[in-house]
């Protein structure tokens, strides 16, 4: 772990993101519950901190392998909010035309390459683009972000291994929210703790607080420089939580009361917020104006949205194949 | 059978906590079934583990093949696995111990074990989950020796095949149509049965054979009315097992009407429906007024955006414009 | 095309040294692959590692998954990988890679990506391998939207499908027969290329066709003198690419011989047979002499005892008696 | 570990099970190069301590998961010669009237439950049979073994990960003989040592000279008493080596010379076989009858299994489906 923290402009930085992700969450919750988009929403609330803290580490042209709950990731990294919202309801200016909706979502110029519904899928897939980037003599890395639960399927071995063996830039993010839909980390997991599973690739395990941006940002900024340097993928487990359920509309009963209302008290945002203008790194009204200026960027991206047209049924048939070379 | 109604999700439900009651070696394991976990994620399995145990109704970690295997193993030694596979885009997880095991086990040691093993999993177009989440691969188990493969489209049919799934000796893939799981119908008796391998005719006819299975076959009945409009006596079987399918059901009906069409969900090209066509254009050469005829997907992957997704999934719409196309030519 | 006369092996092998020679972005992985492993189980890597390095080269752990996911991600920047799946059985433990992403991509990024990948892979019978190496599964991957699926014969075809499968912008499944790799034809040319899609006729015939794909292709040239002893011309047609497949030259010709039979070695029902079947019937309704016949393998896993194997493969004498049946049944 | 080495009786019917592989082994080559048998062989010569040590731990209804490599399993759990070379022969007296052959025996009898020619998948299907016991209230435990080339598949990861969760009485026996194919141990394995993989699911993760009989009877006795006391699941990494290459035919040529010329100057039968006499557990009278003896049971095995019938051709789709009930 490295010990100096980032700076104030970072912090700012993060904050930034972390409250651009938060907005977007809230926002698209309250889209889906008066009526004006439906779709399979997976919120990240409570995990801003994560993608926000990685992000800042992270280029363009760096890549990003996500999942279903991958908005978060999607946003820190670079991802407009209109080509999301566009996508997201399906629509014809969305990054893939409407035809990858909120589970799939790309955005190549931004360098979110895959966002997948398969549990443990970003993995394997990460490490093509890290090879590729080796092949190309680059400093490129490549992001997995994934969930505790994930961490128990066959790809989360294979592709850790394989990334150990041959070095890859590979940085393999597990979000442990403590729960895989309705099932609690350790009624699935042997392993004490995730980051314990780097020892069986020979490779860094790191164990961190993903709800503290600076402990997060050191985390992060070590793994990036170690595979930028050649020295191979680390695993880090980042401890967070999620404070909607797995899906909207899941109540979350298998949750223990206690445990969420500890979660939602111990939110990171908030937190956050505070810190930074204790430690005089922002002023509240900064702070204020950084939100308010989210909310109208959202009125934008989701009125853009539902003004943009559905794809021509033409779509429905195309990207199927390619021209033949 | 008594008239009170239950959704299709309650007769799978009551068919695995019916089963589970009269036997003991009847077991079930999958992602978040047990009650702790609130049951499954549409809640199929809701209650067993309270009143069974969850010694005999595991929760497992995300982990198919694990999954798969446990399942094997077990039904190896007498005991009767009932494994879910969420959705069946996951089975491509798990495809090994499926096709290279379960399925082989009783063949590769000469008959000494057998793997009398269900795997039930969910899957349907319409619920906007995009590309990785409603796809029908029947085709691909159905050409696979040792396995069965069924696909229920009522609450009768939900647990009459499951039930009979769970007492059949050899694996069985159980395809649940998830838009169809609250679409109610009468309440099946415990000893309600209906045999793997028999088709049943929904609807007699005249004039066109509609073959289809799941969420499809209801959608052919939605075809009816049309065809009656238009004139058209059309019969209505509902496959409900496509491996072994009930060719005698089959070509008794199209030696009467003298036309087929093959309704399914999956994607047309090497689906369920060329097995159908290929056969009953052999053995009834010269007896068919018509091609047989087949209805289904258009070959791409299943989009996100409602408009395409909604063209994308057949319907009751579609099969009628295909009947009448078959019968008018 | 130089008449000197190379191994099927050797001309997968030169293909993939040509396309490696030409072109920077073609690499390749898999399971023992590189020299320091002797270029791979069977040696058709042999030679690459040397020449291009370990890098471009990769000896992979045993891990399918992760074998095709580091294809898809290289291939979504650029690179042409070509990923080695030992043994066709073994794709099972990878098809969620090979059909929920490396088929899916293009069409779910709204095509900023796309997957030009290769996926070479071996099986056939008759080599006592038993139940779990030597399945052919190609009509799943022709099931599939978005995947492509060769089967070459010949030295010509493996060398030319090959190089356009490495070309293609599309994920290709090239199915290389394992008993054929040694038989010999003439060594093709660097610019030597078999478009993908495009069936050959390898020999005209007038009373039946015969519709025939990898080491099957072979068997029904095999049949050739029974049938004419018989009486019988039959007109061969090698299908080569069974996804796309050639409907035009296939549906040409059984306009003019008025028979069709199709000849795999998969299992029949729910084969690639099938679909072959079901779209004859239908285009050339009215117009055919017989039935679409189909013959392969019977339902049942392979088996190990030599009489049993022998019984279970298809050969020419079984694809002779079948044609005969046909034209003269 | 246990200290205490096994009892001279225990030690003398490990050799009895090791001298019977060696002669089973040695009898397999020779009958297929003089072409008396066409099948694919898998020589386990040099691996025979691990199977030994284990079976005097194990009883007739303790199941057993082997791989295609593991007729050495098969033998010391108990198959009887006769049924192994009736089936590896194809022949209607074999355990499988022919139908599996060499890399798919089973024998019930004995508890050889199943054997798979995919690499990984004996694991996930032990723990199902570990599963059954458990339900049962048994004793009996389910032994998975595997090579080391395995553990880097996903089934690896999954069945450990899911014995652990479920404290299942799966006993996980990886026969590492460095080499995966014609890759070694290091260029496909992140981990030091395999043994380190028990951290990622919290169970006891054991290496031992699988080449020593009372190392290796004393980590595969733990493992088993654990077991069956129900404390779960025990993976033990048994260091070993494979004289004859991967396959009938193989000539190794990517063993180093060095490496295997030290791996069969160590064959652990010689040594195991005159600490015996050393140690005066036997004399070399009593061993050579033992070794003498199964070449008898050999010669009289190969000609009951080439003198038996081939199954009739309607064993060909026999044996598909049941009847149904
Ligand atoms: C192979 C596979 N199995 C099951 C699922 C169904 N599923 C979707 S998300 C999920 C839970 C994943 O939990 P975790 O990895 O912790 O990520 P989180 O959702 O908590 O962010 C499951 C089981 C899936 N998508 N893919
Ligand atoms: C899933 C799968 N991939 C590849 C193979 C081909 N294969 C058979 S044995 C083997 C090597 C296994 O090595 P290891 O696990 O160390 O066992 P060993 O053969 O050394 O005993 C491979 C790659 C296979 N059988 N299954
Ligand atoms: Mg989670
Ligand atoms: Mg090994």
């Amino acid at each position: 772990m490295i010990p100096n923290s980032p700076d104030g402009p970072t912090q700012l930085e993060i904050f930034r993101k972390m409250a651009l992700l938060k907005a977007n969450d809230e926002r698209s919750r309250k889209v889906i519950t008066t009526g004006r988009l439906v779709m399979p929403y997976y919120s990240y609330r409570g995990q801003e901190v994560i993608p926000s803290a990685l992000a800042v580490n992270l280029k363009d042209t760096d890549y990003l392998c996500t999942i279903y709950r991958g908005i978060h990731d999607m946003l820190a990294k670079g991802l407009p909010l209109k080509d999301l919202w566009a996508e997201i309801a399906g629509r014809v200016d969305g990054t893939c035309k409407g035809k990858g909706g909120p589970m799939h979502l790309t955005d190549v110029k931004h360098g979110v390459m895959v966002t997948t519904g398969i549990v443990g899928a970003s993995m394997p897939i990460a490490n093509g683009l890290a090879w590729a980037s080796q092949l190309r003599g680059e400093d490129r890395v490549a992001v997995a972000t994934f969930g505790d639960g994930a961490s128990n399927i066959g790809a989360f071995h294979e592709a850790l291994n394989l990334a150990a063996v041959w070095k890859l830039p590979t940085i393999f993010v597990c979000q442990n929210n403590r729960y895989g839909e309705h099932t609690a980390y350790a009624k699935a997991t042997g392993a004490k703790n995730i980051a314990d599973r780097g020892l069986a690739y020979g490779i860094p395990g790191v164990r961190v607080d993903g709800n503290d941006p600076v402990a997060m940002y050191n985390a992060a900024r070590e793994a990036v420089e170690r595979a930028r340097a050649g020295e191979g993928p680390t695993l880090i487990e980042a401890m967070t939580f999620r404070f909607h359920g797995h899906v909207f509309g899941d109540k979350g009963g298998y949750i223990p009361k206690e445990e969420l209302e500890e979660a939602i008290a111990a939110d990171p945002y908030p937190r956050f917020r505070a810190k930074l203008i204790a430690d005089g790194i922002a002023t509240e009204a900064q702070l204020a104006e950084i939100e308010s200026g989210f909310e109208k960027d959202l009125d934008e991206a989701v009125d853009f949205a539902l003004a943009s047209p559905f794809p021509g049924i033409e779509e429905l048939t195309s990207d199927v194949y390619g021209a033949a070379a | 059978m008594s008239q009170e109604q239950i959704t299709v999700l309650q007769a799978y439900s009551q068919a695995l906590m019916d089963a589970m009651t009269e036997d003991d070696e009847v077991i079930v394991l999958g992602e978040d079934i047990a009650d702790p976990e609130e049951g499954g994620v549409v809640g199929v399995t809701k209650g067993l583990s309270s009143k069974f145990g969850e010694l005999r109704v595991r929760t497992t970690p995300i982990a198919e093949e694990a999954i798969i295997g446990a399942a094997v193993g077990a039904s190896l030694v007498g005991f009767k696995p009932v494994a879910e596979i969420m959705l069946m885009n996951f089975t491509t997880v798990a495809m090994d111990m499926i096709v290279n095991h379960a399925a082989k086990l009783r063949y590769m040691s000469g008959g000494q074990t057998h793997c009398p093993l269900v795997i039930r999993t969910m899957t349907g177009g319409g619920m906007s989950t995009g590309g990785q989440h409603s796809d029908y691969y029947e085709a691909w188990f159905a050409h696979t020796p040792g396995m069965k493969v069924v696909c229920p489209s009522t609450t009768e049919d939900a647990y009459g095949l499951l039930r009979s799934a769970i007492e059949d000796p050899d694996p069985v893939l159980i395809v649940e149509n998830l838009p169809i799981y609250w679409t109610k119908g009468p309440k099946p008796a415990s000893d309600h049965r209906v045999p793997l391998g028999k088709a049943k005719v929904v609807v007699p006819g005249t004039d066109v054979t509609i073959v289809s299975y799941s969420r499809t076959a209801l959608e052919s009945l939605g075809a009816l009315q049309a065809l009656g409009e238009a004139g058209i006596s059309a019969e209505v079987i509902d496959l409900r097992t496509i491996q072994p399918w009930d060719q005698e059901t089959v070509l008794a009906s199209v030696e009467k009407t003298g036309r087929l069409l093959v309704a399914h969900e999956a994607v047309v090209p090497f689906g369920a429906g060329a097995e159908i066509a290929a056969v009953v254009q052999d053995k009834l050469f010269g007896k068919l007024k018509a091609p047989v005829k087949r209805i289904g997907a258009p070959f791409n992957p299943v989009p996100f955006s409602k408009p395409l997704e909604t063209e994308h999934v057949i319907n009751g719409a579609k099969i009628a414009e295909a009947a009448i196309a078959l019968v008018k030519g």
